[in-house]
């Protein structure tokens, strides 16, 4: 299987296939499907100093070829997930990749400070989609200052290297993606979710209870296609692409527009072995395009 | 253990209005229980999506053969009613924690209170609880009586009243009312229905144990999202349980109402 | 049918539903299949000064529940659209919004300013999502003040009401919204398309010839909703919806947002009688919602 | 006049690998004309989105029916290949301007050229060539011998040869080795296939008339979108032509090759 391995900063992948983080929880679950050992990593639930009890119900809605969810990235805190959840995951032999959350620059610091220690913890994966309450709640992952300072933060007490995940909702995603370069990132997994609402079809009020809520799945995909390819042509960092993987196609198609590596999220709520599946299936797929090796996919759209 | 399968379709037919009883046949069966759930998958293409939850009415170990009872109105459940004979259902289950069948008294009696589609778990939940020589009482509240079903199923196996909102079928109004007026004796209440009539039951019965069905809108359907969750009372050490691994049964009690 | 007309700035809306911009050409086409005469309105191809090509082909590719196109405004030009086009269109009773492009600022204000005395365009629909050549090609609708002075420029030649098409490739569409209205717009239209790409499964290029193209279709309704769900509670001028429109009650749920009409772009090339089915279908959905008049229904989620 | 309409499936199977041929019933089949296409919807969900365009391979107005073959390889294509006698299917057409039967002197000979799945509008071509009393010769070039069809429905028509690129059928090598070779004797030709082909035999017979139909990446269908547009060559007054309107048959020399 060395035909899928990948090296990235901090992480030494067995194979480009990760779950995304928020779809995969702690890896409890899935852990009853199959073996996590598998997986090229995985990247876990975001992760906040405090226990978060998210929003109200319901937090989820369907779209076409897609969903949209506001979890309100419930966890259990750092504290819980240090001395619960990371020390069981330890039974498997795959990084984790931890993904880190707060309100304030303090809260990722005191998260990233901490969750870095952890044996098993070989990346941290910056959520920078949340509201920043100290700038009147404009987004980190919106502004390329607000995004670079914090990277900076984070970098300064990090164990281990940290890649920041993208926000799709910006006028401009390449000038985010050379700002947190700057700062430090040493990789970029991307996209998030794209913000979005469903309508209750009959009192015409929004179905998720937090009222809007982030796209994911298949329909998403051609907006993530996209960004990886624009981004890819303006850092030198490696990129984690994401955003409607279902199958092992998708996976190509995003480490040649320019991921080193490829997460699936909403397809493991469609497709519970998916991940496991694309990892079987990808030796006769580089068969098929003649590859010896996964990573000369990698950019191939740019050659 | 929880497990994903293309059942087979050996059975399907509209059995009510809109109301389709659809039997699949397959390995998965072997592990199931009253009150747990599958989560069905209607078709191969992303469109619909997300898996749909789906009670579990009927168990047949011999034939390996489970049996549902839905409601088709969406776009998913739709597309689940035009499966026909000899079609592949791709369904991961079974899911969650059931009725708990010996949390009564041998020779005791269980009060069933179902309502819609809330009824077709209490089915495989009064057939079990009856082969345990339990005497079980139904109530079901339904909107209209084009929407009943299983009379004859459910007759067989204890007293059955139907209520229905509009008094087409049964004493007219909500179970509660009917509830008022039989005044079952019972050990033990299992309910599965809409929220107001969980609650109502709650209130109604302060002093009996009883078992609760909950639906919240689902994701993974296993445990991982986050997506289903119910806050739970005070008198609970956990903030919050999830409707689709922690549930969605529940003891009374258990789940804010 | 009165319990579907709207009055907006410009137009009188028989009903509230219109083929989008560049779905639809110059209407000869669906002409061949139902009567022109029975829509609310009709958004024509994008005009400018001179005829424009457009890109090379392919132009259009499949994504799930979308599509990307790239057709790069092809258009006989603004001479031929003003002898030819419009005069044919005369024979329909049905205003014509005349979408109107171009890459400087006088390309739109000589566009607006000869195609608005056209006697059947009742009001100009500003397409601010193409590149802006002397800002380096910024888009212009994307930064607030270029959007704002674009505006004022169309306005002060326009003879007919002026709304703006907003690009959903933003930021904040809320800041853009509420830019064109201090610029003097009389309504908005949104979303035009969001930036996607396809890659081609074997080569790993994009399989449109541009590279990327713009996302439309169900699988953007999401993000359609949101955007106007937030642009209506921030703007006191009307609002036309689109995007991944296919039935009624998407008509219904753009207008629970906030839109004051609909438009329907992709769906035509999906099935070519949409927007005559939709307006058949109307009068029994309101029924069924117990409305008497649609404009009941207009921002009903926020209320 | 183009129309939508839903037509009844009477007939699908798979005649060569991967490749099917379906007859559909309906309306419509009374305005078709060779050469022309339909713009298929594969299904009622939005996924697949667009609708496929399928040549008209055969026409029987007695019958209300149309045969069109096709390959199924993509997602749209896989989804046709499912439908079963009795299934509707939603049909726009016809569409565009086909091949003139009637650009031929009487009794005049007529070559075929076709290249894979471009061979199928061939056949309703030289049906009503032949009708004309056309003496008709086919060329036809393929991938390999499985991908082959319809050698016994042409070879009653007329002279009916096959190439293979690897020589697993006729000839090894593309159509234009086989017509150096035949150095057939013909008024007009008639070609529809992949663009390289095309160009070759443009260039090839640089003073017959010809009538070439072409392929493009459509998304109306109907000339509305400018999806499909072709350059034309300098000696034309328009600078495009679109494939779907216009087309998809143009007398050669119109469309940049
Ligand atoms: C544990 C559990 C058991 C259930 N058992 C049954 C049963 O036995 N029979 C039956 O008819 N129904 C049952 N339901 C409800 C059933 O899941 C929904 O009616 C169904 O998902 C609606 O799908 P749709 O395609 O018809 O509607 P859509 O409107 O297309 O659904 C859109 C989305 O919302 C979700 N959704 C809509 N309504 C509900 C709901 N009430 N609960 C959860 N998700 C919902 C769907 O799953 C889907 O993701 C159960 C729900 C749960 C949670
Ligand atoms: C006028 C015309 C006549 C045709 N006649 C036939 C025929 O008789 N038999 C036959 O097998 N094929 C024919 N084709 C090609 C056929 O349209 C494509 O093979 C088919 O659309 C591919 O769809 P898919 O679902 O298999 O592939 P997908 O990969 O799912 O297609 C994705 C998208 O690309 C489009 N597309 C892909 N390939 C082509 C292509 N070669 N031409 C145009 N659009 C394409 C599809 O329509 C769809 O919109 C014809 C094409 C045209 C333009
Ligand atoms: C239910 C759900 C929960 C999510 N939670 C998180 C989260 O906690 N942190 C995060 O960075 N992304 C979260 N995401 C975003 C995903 O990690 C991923 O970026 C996005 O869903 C796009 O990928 P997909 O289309 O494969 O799902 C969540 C997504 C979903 C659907
Ligand atoms: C093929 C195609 C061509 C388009 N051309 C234009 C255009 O010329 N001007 C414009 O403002 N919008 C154009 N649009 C955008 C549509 O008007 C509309 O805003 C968008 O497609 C979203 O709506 P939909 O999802 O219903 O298609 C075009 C869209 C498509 C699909
Ligand atoms: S549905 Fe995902 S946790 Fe319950
Ligand atoms: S496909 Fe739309 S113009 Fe030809």
């Amino acid at each position: 299987m060395s035909k899928l391995s990948i090296q990235l900063p901090g992480l030494d992948l067995k194979n480009p296939i990760m779950p995304a983080s928020g779809c995969f929880g702690f890896g409890r679950e899935y852990a009853q499907l199959y073996d996590l050992s598998k997986l090229g990593a995985i990247m876990i639930k975001a992760t906040t100093v405090e226990k978060r009890l998210g929003n109200p119900t319901p937090r989820v809605a369907e779209t076409p070829a897609g969903m949209l969810n506001a979890i309100g990235l419930q966890n259990p805190g750092l504290d819980k997930v240090m001395s619960e959840e990371l020390p069981w995951l330890e039974r498997f032999d795959v990084p984790i990749i931890a993904n880190v959350a707060g309100t304030l620059t303090e809260d990722y610091v005191e998260v990233a400070r901490r969750i870095s220690t952890a044996p098993n913890v070989k990346a941290l994966e910056l959520n920078i989609s949340c509201p920043n309450v100290k700038h009147g709640g404009i987004t980190f992952g919106t502004d390329p200052v607000i995004a670079r300072e914090l990277v900076e933060a984070v970098k300064a007490v990090s164990k281990v290297p940290v890649y920041v995940k993208l926000s799709p909702n910006v006028t401009n995603i390449v000038e985010i993606a050379q700002a947190v370069e700057i700062g430090g990132a040493d990789g970029i997994t991307m996209i998030n979710t794209l913000v979005g609402m469903r309508l209750d079809e009959r009192t015409g009020k929004p179905v998720i209870a937090n009222g809007t809520g982030g796209l994911s799945g298949p329909a998403v995909k051609p907006v993530a296609i996209r960004m990886v390819y624009e981004v890819y042509k303006a850092v030198e960092i490696p990129i984690i692409g994401m955003g409607g993987v279902t199958n092992t196609q998708d996976v190509i198609d995003f480490m040649s527009a320019g991921a080193s590596a490829v997460a699936v999220g909403t397809a493991n709520f469609v497709d519970h072995f998916v991940c496991s599946n694309i990892i079987d299936e990808l030796p006769a797929k580089l068969k098929e395009l003649g590859v010896t090796h996964i990573k000369e996919i990698i950019g191939r759209s740019h050659r | 253990m929880i497990q994903q399968e293309r059942m087979i379709v050996v059975r399907q037919s509209e059995i009510a209005h809109h109301i389709f009883e659809l039997t699949l046949q397959g390995q998965i069966v072997q592990e199931m229980n009253p009150g747990q759930f599958v989560h069905i998958r209607v078709s191969d293409s992303f469109e619909p999506l997300l898996r749909r939850p789906i009670s579990i009415a009927n168990i047949n170990k011999e034939a390996g053969e489970v049996t549902v009872i839905y409601r088709a109105e969406g776009r998913g459940t739709s597309i689940l009613a035009t499966k026909q004979v000899g079609d592949e259902v791709d369904v991961l289950g079974p899911i969650g924690n059931g009725f708990p069948v010996d949390a009564i008294p041998e020779k005791g009696t269980a009060l069933l209170v179902g309502g819609g589609i809330g009824v077709p778990p209490l089915y495989e939940l009064s057939k079990q609880l009856n082969a345990r020589g339990i005497r079980t009482i139904h109530v079901f509240g339904f909107a209209t009586e084009n929407v009943t079903f299983y009379e004859d199923q459910f007759s067989t196996l204890g007293d059955t009243h139907f209520v229905t909102v509009d008094g087409t079928k049964g004493t007219k109004g909500f179970v509660t009312d009917l509830l008022e007026e039989l005044k079952p004796e019972f050990d033990v209440f299992y309910s599965c229905g809409p929220l107001p009539m969980l609650r109502a039951l709650e209130n109604f019965y302060p002093d009996k144990p009883g078992y609760l069905s909950f639906e919240e809108r689902m994701g993974c359907g296993i445990g991982a999202c986050f997506a289903c969750i119910c806050k739970t009372t005070e008198q609970q050490e956990k903030d919050y349980v999830k409707v689709c691994s922690d549930g969605p049964v529940f003891p009374k009690g258990v789940v804010q109402l």
